[in-house]
């Protein structure tokens, strides 16, 4: 019952409420969008925001070996995670080799909204996390395409995979701006962050309820789209796939003696599937991969669960762990 | 006013691949073209829009006004790009002038 | 005296000025221009904001009848006013009974941003009002059209009108963002409003400067270009008709006991033309009428009376009457 | 490099109708359109531009490319949506790559 | 469903020329023309893209369907404008519904 | 020593590693980008500020005769400096006579974000400065392309003048917003202060930050395309010109009597050069000339120039001249 009232009040926050908005209003068929240039403003400021937060963090705490032993576990995490993802995807689903590595390499990265409504809710709890965590995030994007083109390569199927394409991953505007904003936060700390608090922080909510709104339209509307395109087999891997990432994210939190919210951060990282990197990465180097299948899943199956169920779950998981 | 003939090449392509083809170009010697954006579609892939999208989606239309001679060159170039890729290649004969510059 | 003081102090706001200056700028053929994805965002914040208010306040004050009156009485407020407003354009002007009845459409459905700065000044002066006046807002979008199109029904000219745009109307976009917003409000309440109040509530204002600097552009350029298009019939209509609006709005406001606040937004609504979504259905529905009528008598005529003299006179009769 | 002949289509239509035509487009089985960004222009109605607009106003460019046998199909289906409307209707002969497609 | 020949005109040219292309072709009684944005492109003068820019800068394209027996005058006031400054111009023949528009 | 740790505080702010972020960004070719309709919303959202703030510290200190003078004083300079600037193209460098003549009306007129940037410094360090220097810059705009202009006619080349371009270059829409806000500052004064503080003072540092990332950004891409295009000569002249009117600029304010702010002010407006309504201009009435020249050393060398060295030493010299 405790736990049903959390629940409840989590739900309850205008952030999972305007996802929900967004998702009816895109199911319902009303034409309410958000136009592309705004959602990439305020995918940029998130962006902004997040990284340089993180920095400022790390520059009033300072650093120690675990900023790099942390990072590292991030980018094994990225790496082993499409394995486990692939390996039961064929198991649970009749999708194709490509599409299942396809799908895999969404797993093993990460999602940055995902990862910002989790600061987000700790915050509101009063519990702190280790700033450089926006750095793992960063670290965690693009290992799990490497994994997912050796699976495909294996299988014959030849990716489409240069030097060029390692440039794009490596270089794609979402790491340059959070780890940029991220050095920018380390090298200016308190000073820095007092002159641009009030643009950072105090409207940091309000633009993450509209950004949510426009993930719902935007799931929504794949949703409407893909319509019976997944069986059951892919739908229960969208659910399950993030308590398999998530647990192993605790296991590296562990090993790493993160607090308790780094922990909840680190499960969330691993638990959340990539919709912005990822896709634009298997466009290029698997274009015979179905997007539908890809984005559905991570989208419009795993992002929401995250959002609602996910990150309260995680956070009470790390508490009851690590604080007892 | 004094007309040359020329080709008009349209070619709807995805979005994260759109620099991959102006090199293409490049390098086969087209030195001009021009990008358009694109709001959404449909294919056989399916229906899609960039309203609210914040990834490099969706497709851009790249235009290219060539002398006529030089098409097949054009074609072999945009074609080794989108060969394995979802895309629309277009061709219609058109007039241009002041062909010095093409 | 005290009159001119008032009038003077009311167009001496920053909105107001905002407007003006967008209004000469585009008169005088300035490239001054808001990108339409800035205006378009700008309009999903004011939205989002007002909505969110109007729910925040309606959990802290409770919920009683008068909700539901409210929102029969802008129900019929919006079923009505066309029926008048045709009637007065068939007798003031040469418009054919076409023309006049989208125009009608547009006079019995509600202007939001003239209501959202109705709300702003009643805030600047401290005067509360029903947190639910933006639900009945919401619920006068539609039920004009109904109006107009039975108008142009019974003269024969046979309109567009199918399930699929009924459908299109009641879910477009602002009135499922103000519905939703005004429900994320009423759920999260303060506790809501407290995350987000920085975003929604601080720079309100501010963004309401831009919004109206974009909208002084786009009635500026409209009025160049339907110059000597309007008789002076029509632009006596414009200012009339509003008028005449506020005076049954003022009578609902009373009939259903509401604040001075309440009676003053009341009469906006009622006074108010819409120039977003009833153009959008008159294009579908009533493909012959004149766009360039409706928009310039709506945008360029009647907004601009409503802001600078209709709510300032609205407010002080609502206090004169309410509070005397 | 082998080419087809096609028909390309070009319709420019007012934003509200967008949806109206593509699902009659969808209906009379043509599968492929893109859909192109307007920023402004001028016609019996006037000028008009998009900048600093809210509403779903203007108008969209709906660009299809089909086989020419079923160039009629085609426009009937878009002559019955826009044929009251305000809208430009043009068509080009064109080439394809990858005739299969259409 | 009966078609009428036509020329399609496509103009591509710096923004900050496009008011006064568009004035001249209205003047030249060009009643109708339609503006569609352009991303970015490469030509004699370089590469270019819009992403990121404040003024008012890089490309449009203007698009005239017109009666073919006003072709001259169209292009005469086009090159009139274009002339020293950077810009393609395109015909080509196309069929239109609706020829009464024209 | 004591200036290099005053070098380099001023460059460990959030804005210049901003800027250094895009620039990194883009020569190393990643895809950040920032839409347009985003980077021009942070440019109306800049000048309605800058404009606005400048108004109502004008109404807050009164006008006097210097209001003028200043304005004077401005236009003189952006006559004056395109003939300075295209003696030395001419001798420094290969450019043509119409290069240098574009190139001299860049570096006549401003730069509005380095001017922003100059008060967000002053601010920083709580030095004064008038508030009609946003006037000034307003009026430094347009005057240096007649220069330039008188240049080429004289060369015989022919530049394509006319009504039509006087209109815009003087109702273009950032003189008009700019000097619209100082206006509508000027009017409400401390009471429009008060309403749209948090939206207009709080938040501007920050936008100003992802401002100066799109700078960087456009800066390095054009960098990107134009290198080796520009020989030494060019890039020397890019440094050295803003220091000649930077001299100019203190000759000015000391004759006029300016505040050490207001005098760091002027020194910045005569040091910085127009690279958004410059360019505009010169397509139109000199289509011949090489924009890859004039925008490269205006935003790609002046511009960077003035931010992380020119402006903090311009501080600096007003500081010693007028203080001491
Ligand atoms: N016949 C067509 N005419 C115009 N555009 C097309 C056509 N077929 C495909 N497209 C465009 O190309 C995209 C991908 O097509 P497809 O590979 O068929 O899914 C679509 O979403 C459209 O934007
Ligand atoms: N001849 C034309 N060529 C290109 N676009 C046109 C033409 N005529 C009309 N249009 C477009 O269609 C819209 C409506 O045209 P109209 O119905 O003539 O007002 C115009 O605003 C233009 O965008
Ligand atoms: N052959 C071409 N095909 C299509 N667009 C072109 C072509 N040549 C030039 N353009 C466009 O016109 C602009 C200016 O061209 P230019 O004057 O050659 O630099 C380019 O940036 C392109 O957008
Ligand atoms: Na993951
Ligand atoms: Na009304
Ligand atoms: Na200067």
């Amino acid at each position: 019952m405790d736990f049903f009232a959390l629940a409840a009040q989590n739900l309850m926050t205008p952030m999972i409420l305007c996802f929900a908005l967004g998702l009816a209003a895109a199911l319902a068929r009303s034409d309410l969008t958000v136009p592309e240039a705004m959602a990439k403003a305020m995918s940029l400021y998130l962006l902004f925001a997040i990284g340089f937060k993180g920095g400022v963090s790390v520059a009033s705490h300072g650093l120690d070996a675990s900023l790099g032993l942390s990072l590292l576990a991030g980018v094994i995490l990225s790496f082993a995670l499409p394995f486990i993802a692939y390996a039961l995807l064929r198991a649970m689903t009749q999708l194709s080799a490509l599409d299942a590595a396809a799908v895999s390499a969404h797993y093993g990265s990460i999602s940055i909204v995902t990862f910002v409504t989790a600061t987000t809710v700790l915050a509101g709890r009063g519990i702190e996390a280790e700033g450089y965590m926006v750095a793992v995030a960063a670290a965690m994007e693009a290992p799990a395409i490497v994994s997912a083109l050796w699976l495909v390569a294996r299988s014959g199927a030849g990716p489409r995979m240069d030097a060029r394409l390692w440039h794009e991953i490596l270089l794609n505007g979402s790491i340059v701006l959070l780890v940029g904003s991220f050095l920018i936060g380390a090298l200016t700390g308190d000073g820095g962050m007092t002159r641009i608090e009030s643009f950072i922080v105090s409207p940091f909510q309000g633009v993450l309820c509209l950004f949510l709104l426009d993930m719902g339209l935007v799931a929504g509307r794949g949703m409407r789209g893909a319509e019976g395109n997944l069986g059951f087999g892919a739908l229960a891997f969208g659910v399950l796939m993030p308590m398999i990432g998530a647990a192993f994210g605790l296991g590296a939190a562990l090993i790493l003696g993160l607090s308790a919210g780094g922990a909840a951060l680190m499960m969330t990282l691993a638990a959340s599937a990539s919709y912005i990197a990822v896709p634009a990465a298997m466009r290029v180097a698997l274009p015979e991969a179905n997007p539908s299948v890809y984005l559905t899943l991570s989208l419009g199956v795993t992002f929401p669960f995250n959002l609602v169920i996910g990150i309260p779950t995680y956070v009470a998981i790390a508490l009851a762990v690590i604080k007892g | 006013m004094q007309m040359h003939p020329a080709k008009r090449v349209e070619i709807i392509i995805e979005a994260p691949m759109e620099a991959r083809l102006t090199e293409a170009l490049t390098e086969a010697g087209v030195t001009g073209f021009t990008i358009l954006p694109v709001l959404g579609g449909s294919g056989r892939s399916g229906q899609w829009s960039r309203e609210g999208q914040v990834g490099r989606s969706g497709m851009v239309s790249v235009v290219c006004i060539i002398k006529p001679e030089r098409l097949d060159t054009l074609l072999d170039a945009a074609f080794a790009v989108v060969q394995r890729h979802i895309g629309v290649v277009t061709v219609t004969d058109a007039q241009v002038l002041r062909a010095e510059r093409f």
